[in-house]
C-alpha cells in the first residue's frame, strides 16, 4: 500500500509533466513547470513527516518532532521555483513583443 | 496525437515513481534508526543527522527554531546559493525587460480614493510585519524568505494603488548589493576567525531572547532585505511601468 | 599557505554583489574588474590543484563535521576540472570585452555567477548543495542565453528553461528518494550506506539523477535545447556554455555514477546513452549550414564521447573521458570565439559565405589548431582523449561500440574538413581585421592546445588519480 | 479513519481538482488563479504536516507573489489559449 500523500504529490508532478509535453501555449507550459515544482515540494515534506510529531521548534510539552531537513530543503526549492518562473515569464513577454504569439505551432510557422 | 503520447508517458512515470515509494513508510519512522557515517574521521556513529539536529541543535547554534538552525547555520551554504539564485533571477529579469523600458506607457486609470488611502495606511504596517517575521526567524516560524516576500507584497500594493508609482532603482540595487555583501562578509569573517566559512562566530547569548543565536539574526535580516528588494525589483520589471 | 577551496566560490560571489556598487562609480572599469577576478580565481584554482594532488581536501563549511554540515570535497580530478573551468572563464572574459549591448552590468554579474555555479558544482561534496549550484549555473545560463533579446535568443533560452526545469525537478525527486531511505545528503555517507536501500528504489533514484544531470550534460534525448540555445546566445556565451556549464554538468554525472552509486552492472546503460548522443550529434552536424549550429551539434557529439568514456568504466577510458573534457573545453571555446569573429566579419552565419576568412594568420592558425584538436589529430590535446577512450573500449571488448565510435569520428572529420576547405579557399573578399580582444583569447587557447599536446605529462600525472576516483574516493 | 486522514484526503482531492483545472482551462487568467489555489491548498497541507515555516513561505511566495507575476505576464501578452 502506497501512502496517499506520496501518491498525491506524484500525481501533481505527473500532471505537470503532462502539461509541459502536451500543451502548446508557453504560459500553460510554465504553469505545468510550477505544478511539478509544487509536487516535488509536497513529496519532500511528506517524507519528513513523523506520526505524532510536532513542528521542530523547541517546545517543553513535546518530545517528538518531525524531520527538520526536508523543510529546510523545501524552503530553498520554493525560492528557486519562483525565480525560474519569473525568469521564464519575462522571456515569454520578450518573445511576445518580438513575434506576437504564444503558441508553439504558430511560432514554428512564422519561422518559415 | 501528442496528447496521447504525453498521457502514456505521464502514466508510465507515475507507475515507476509510485512503485519506488512502496518501501518508504509515511509517518511511521523512527529518526534514530539511521546511523550516519562521517567520511573524514571514517567512523560509523549511533546517531542520525535529523536526530542530531533536534537534540543538539539548540546547543550548536543557539536557535530554538531548528528549521532556522538548519537553513542558516548547518546548511547555510545552501542558503547563500539560494539567495544567489534569487539575485540571478532579478538580474535576468532586469536584463530582459531592459529594452521595454523606453516603451511608451499606456494611459492608466487612477485607482479610487479608498484604495489609495487604505494602501497608504497599510503600507507601513505590512512592512513592519515583514520585518517582524525576519527579525524573529530564530525564535518563531518564518524567517528571511517569507519576511522579504511580505515586504515585497507591501510594494505590490503600492504598485496596484498608484499605477504611476515606481521604486527607485538605484536604491533597490544598493540595498540588495549591501545585503548580499553582508552575507558573504559574515561568511568570510567566520573563515578568518575560525578557519571555516560561515562559522557562527558571535556569542550565542540566551536562547529564546531576541539577541541570541550569534550570526543567525544578522544573516536573516540581510536575507530579508535582499529578498524584499529583489522581489520588488522583479515586480517592478514585470509591471513594465517605467520611463 | 593553505588556500581553502571555498574561496573559489566566495570570491566571484563577493564581486558579483559588489559590481552594482562599482558601477555607480564608473561603468568603464567593470570589464577589467571581472577579468581581474577571473584571473585571480584561476590562480587560486591552480594553488588548490597543487594542494589537492597531495591529498584530497575536505573543506568544512560552518564548522560542522560532515554529514551534519556541508563539506567541499576536492580531489585531484575535481580540482583539475575546476582549474580548466576557471582558465576557460578567464580567457573567455577577454573576448567578452567585445560585447557592447546594454545592460553590460547585468552581463558581467551573470558571467561571474555562472563561473561561481560551475565551480561550486565541481567542488561540492553534498548532494543537495550540488542541486543548488546546478540551479545557480542553469539560471545564470538562462539569463545569458536570452541576453541578445531577439527572437532567436528568446526561443533558445525558453527551450533551455523548460528542459532545464524538468531536469532539475528530476534531480530533486532523486534526492528525495535517497533522503527518504538514508536520511543523509552527504555523498560519501550515501555511498557507504547505499546497501541499506531497496534495490528497485535505488535504480529509480539513479535514473532520476542521471536524467536530471543529463540535461546539463547535453545527453541524448534531453539535448533538444542545445542547438537553438547556442545559436541564439551571444558569441562569448556560447563558448561559456561549451566550456563551463556543460563541463560542470558532466562532472556531476561522473560524481553520480562513480562517487555516489558505485555501479558496475548498469554501466552498459551509460555507454548506450553515450553512443546514441555521439551519433545524434555528429550526423546532424554534418548537414548544418549555420556555423554555430554545426559547432553546437559537434559539441553534443563530443559530450557523448565523454559519457561513453565514463560508461566503459575502466581506468583507461575514464582517463580518456577526463582528457576529453579538458580538450573539449579548450577547443570548443576557441572555435566558438573564432565563429563569433567570422559571423561578425562575414556579416552572416552561413558557412558557404565565409570563403577565405581563415587566410588572416591571426585567425587562421588558431582556427586550424582548434579544428585539428577537436578532430583528434596528434599532436594536439584532442588526440589523447579519443585515443584513451578507444583503448578502454578495446580492453572491455566493446568492439561494436568502437566501430560505431570510429564511424562517427569519420563523419566529424568530414564536416570539419569541408569547413577548413571553405575557410582557407582563395577569395577576393576583404574581411575586417580582428582586434586584440578577439585574437588574444584565440592565441591563448591555441598555445594551451599545442603545449599540452606536445607535452601531456602534467595532465597525465593528474589523471593517474582516476583509479582512486573510480574506487569511490574524492 | 482519524481526523488527520480525513482532512488530508479532502484537501488532496481539492488540490488535484484545482491542478486539473489549471491544466485544462483555456482561459489563462483563470488557470493562473487555479494554480494559486493549488499553492494555497499545498500550504495548508504543509501546515498539517507540521511545517509552519514552509507553509508561511509557500503562502506568501508560491501563492502570492508568483501568482502576481503570472498575472502581470498574462496582462502583457494574451489571455486566451488557442
Amino acid at each position: 500500500m502506497i501512502p496517499y500523500y506520496y501518491l498525491a504529490s506524484i500525481a501533481l508532478i505527473v500532471i505537470g509533466i503532462y502539461v509541459v509535453i502536451a500543451k502548446k501555449n508557453l504560459i500553460k507550459i510554465i504553469i505545468g513547470l510550477d505544478l511539478m515544482d509544487t509536487g516535488v515540494n509536497l513529496l519532500l515534506i511528506a517524507i519528513g513527516y513523523v506520526k505524532g510529531g510536532t513542528a521542530p521548534i523547541e517546545n517543553a510539552n513535546y518530545a517528538l518532532y518531525v524531520d527538520p531537513i526536508p523543510q529546510a530543503l523545501v524552503l530553498t526549492a520554493i525560492v528557486i521555483g519562483v525565480s525560474v518562473m519569473a525568469l521564464a515569464l519575462s522571456m515569454v513577454i520578450g518573445l511576445y513583443k518580438n513575434i506576437g504569439t504564444l503558441e508553439i505551432d504558430e511560432l514554428r510557422r512564422v519561422k518559415e | 496525437m501528442k496528447r496521447i503520447v504525453a498521457a502514456i508517458l505521464a502514466i508510465l512515470i507515475f507507475i515507476v515513481l509510485a512503485l519506488a515509494f512502496v518501501k518508504i513508510p509515511f509517518g511511521n519512522i523512527n529518526l534514530s534508526d539511521y546511523h550516519y557515517y562521517n567520511p573524514i574521521t571514517d567512523k560509523q556513529t549511533s546517531d542520525s543527522v535529523p536526530q542530531h539536529y533536534l537534540v543538539d541543535g539548540k546547543k550548536d547554534t543557539g536557535s530554538t527554531n531548528i528549521v532556522t538552525a538548519v537553513v542558516v547555520d548547518y546548511r547555510g551554504f545552501d542558503t547563500l546559493g539560494e539567495v544567489t539564485v534569487l539575485f540571478l533571477a532579478a538580474t535576468g529579469v532586469g536584463s530582459i525587460m531592459y529594452i521595454f523600458e523606453k516603451e511608451k506607457r499606456r494611459k492608466v486609470r487612477r485607482a479610487n480614493a479608498v484604495v489609495e488611502t487604505a494602501s497608504q495606511l497599510l503600507f507601513g504596517f505590512i512592512v513592519l510585519f515583514g520585518a517582524y517575521i525576519f527579525v524573529h526567524g530564530h525564535l518563531t516560524p518564518g524567517g528571511g524568505f517569507p519576511g522579504g516576500a511580505v515586504i515585497a507584497s507591501a510594494f505590490l500594493l503600492l504598485y496596484l494603488a498608484y499605477p504611476r508609482f515606481h521604486a527607485e532603482h538605484k536604491t533597490l540595487n544598493v540595498a540588495e548589493s549591501l545585503a548580499g555583501l553582508t552575507f558573504v562578509i559574515a561568511g568570510l569573517l567566520g573563515l578568518l576567525i575560525s578557519g571555516s566559512f560561515l562559522y557562527n562566530f558571535l556569542p550565542f547569548g540566551v536562547p529564546t531572547y531576541l539577541f541570541s543565536a550569534g550570526i543567525i539574526p544578522v544573516i536573516y535580516v540581510a536575507v530579508g532585505v535582499k529578498v524584499g528588494s529583489e522581489l520588488t525589483g522583479i515586480v517592478d520589471a514585470m509591471m513594465g511601468v517605467r520611463e | 599557505m593553505m588556500v581553502q577551496p571555498v574561496l573559489l566560490i566566495a570570491l566571484p560571489l563577493f564581486f558579483a554583489f559588489l559590481l552594482p556598487l562599482i558601477s555607480l562609480w564608473s561603468k568603464k572599469v567593470l570589464k577589467y574588474v571581472v577579468m581581474g577576478v577571473m584571473a585571480f580565481n584561476a590562480i587560486l584554482a591552480f594553488i588548490v590543484l597543487i594542494e589537492a594532488l597531495k591529498a584530497p581536501i575536505f573543506d568544512i563549511i560552518a564548522g560542522f563535521q560532515p554529514p551534519l554540515g556541508i563539506v567541499l570535497m576536492v580531489g585531484p580530478l575535481g580540482a583539475f576540472i575546476a582549474l580548466v573551468i576557471n582558465v576557460a572563464a578567464f580567457v573567455i572574459s577577454l573576448y567578452s570585452a567585445t560585447v557592447t549591448k546594454e545592460p553590460l552590468l547585468k552581463y558581467y554579474m551573470l558571467s561571474l555567477l555562472i563561473l561561481m555555479g560551475a565551480t561550486g558544482m565541481v567542488l561540492t561534496g553534498d548532494l543537495f548543495n550540488l542541486f543548488v549550484f546546478l540551479e545557480v549555473t542553469s539560471i545564470a545560463a538562462y539569463g545569458l542565453a536570452s541576453y541578445n533579446k531577439d527572437r532567436k535568443g528568446f526561443e533558445g533560452a525558453l527551450k533551455y528553461v523548460i528542459m532545464g526545469s524538468i531536469g532539475s525537478s528530476f534531480v530533486l525527486i532523486g534526492i528525495a528518494i535517497i533522503y527518504a531511505q538514508l536520511r543523509t545528503l552527504n555523498m560519501l555517507d550515501i555511498a557507504t550506506r547505499l546497501g541499506e536501500m531497496d534495490p528497485y528504489t535505488k535504480i529509480v533514484a539513479f535514473v532520476s539523477l542521471f536524467l536530471g544531470f543529463g540535461v546539463e550534460a547535453e545527453m541524448f534525448p534531453l539535448n533538444a535545447w542545445v542547438p537553438e540555445t547556442y545559436d541564439g546566445a551571444p558569441h562569448p556565451v556560447s563558448a561559456m556554455f561549451a566550456s563551463m556549464s556543460a563541463k560542470s554538468g558532466i562532472f556531476a554525472l561522473a560524481r553520480v555514477i562513480f562517487t555516489i552509486f558505485a555501479f558496475s552492472n548498469y554501466l552498459w546503460f551509460v555507454v548506450i546513452m553515450g553512443i546514441l548522443t555521439v551519433f545524434f550529434g555528429e550526423i546532424i552536424a554534418y548537414v548544418q549550414k549555420n556555423i554555430k549550429r554545426m559547432l553546437a551539434y559537434s559539441s553534443i557529439g563530443q559530450m557523448g564521447m565523454i559519457i561513453m568514456g565514463l560508461g566503459i568504466g575502466t581506468v583507461l577510458s575514464v582517463q580518456g573521458a577526463f582528457f576529453q573534457m579538458f580538450s573539449h573545453a579548450m577547443g570548443k571555446a576557441l572555435l566558438f570565439i573564432a565563429a563569433g569573429y567570422m559571423i561578425y566579419a562575414a556579416g552572416t552565419d552561413r558557412m558557404d559565405k565565409m570563403k577565405g576568412i581563415g587566410r588572416n594568420p591571426l585567425i587562421g592558425i588558431p582556427l586550424l589548431i582548434g579544428i585539428l584538436s577537436i578532430m583528434g589529430m596528434p599532436p594536439f590535446i584532442g588526440f589523447y582523449g579519443k585515443f584513451y577512450i578507444l583503448m578502454g573500449g578495446f580492453q572491455q571488448g566493446y568492439y561494436a561500440i568502437i566501430a560505431l565510435f570510429l564511424a562517427a569520428s569519420i563523419v566529424e572529420v568530414a564536416y570539419y574538413a569541408r569547413f577548413i576547405k571553405i575557410a582557407f579557399e582563395k577569395s577576393e573578399r576583404k574581411y575586417p581585421a580582428p582586434n586584440i580582444w578577439v585574437y588574444a583569447p584565440l592565441i591563448i587557447f591555441a598555445i594551451i592546445i599545442v603545449l599540452f599536446g606536445i607535452y601531456p605529462k602534467p595532465v597525465m600525472d593528474i589523471l593517474s588519480h582516476v583509479a582512486a576516483f573510480l574506487a569511490g574516493g574524492a | 479513519m482519524d481526523l488527520f486522514t480525513l482532512v488530508s484526503l479532502i484537501l488532496i482531492i481539492a488540490m488535484l481538482i484545482a491542478a486539473v483545472v489549471a491544466a485544462e482551462l483555456k482561459d489563462l487568467l483563470s488557470a493562473a488563479v487555479a494554480l494559486g489555489v493549488v499553492s494555497l491548498i499545498v500550504s495548508i497541507l504543509f501546515y498539517i504536516l507540521q511545517a509552519p515555516d514552509v507553509a508561511i513561505t509557500e503562502a506568501s511566495i508560491g501563492a502570492g507573489l508568483s501568482m502576481a507575476v503570472l498575472i502581470f505576464a498574462i496582462k502583457h501578452t494574451e489571455r486566451w489559449e488557442k
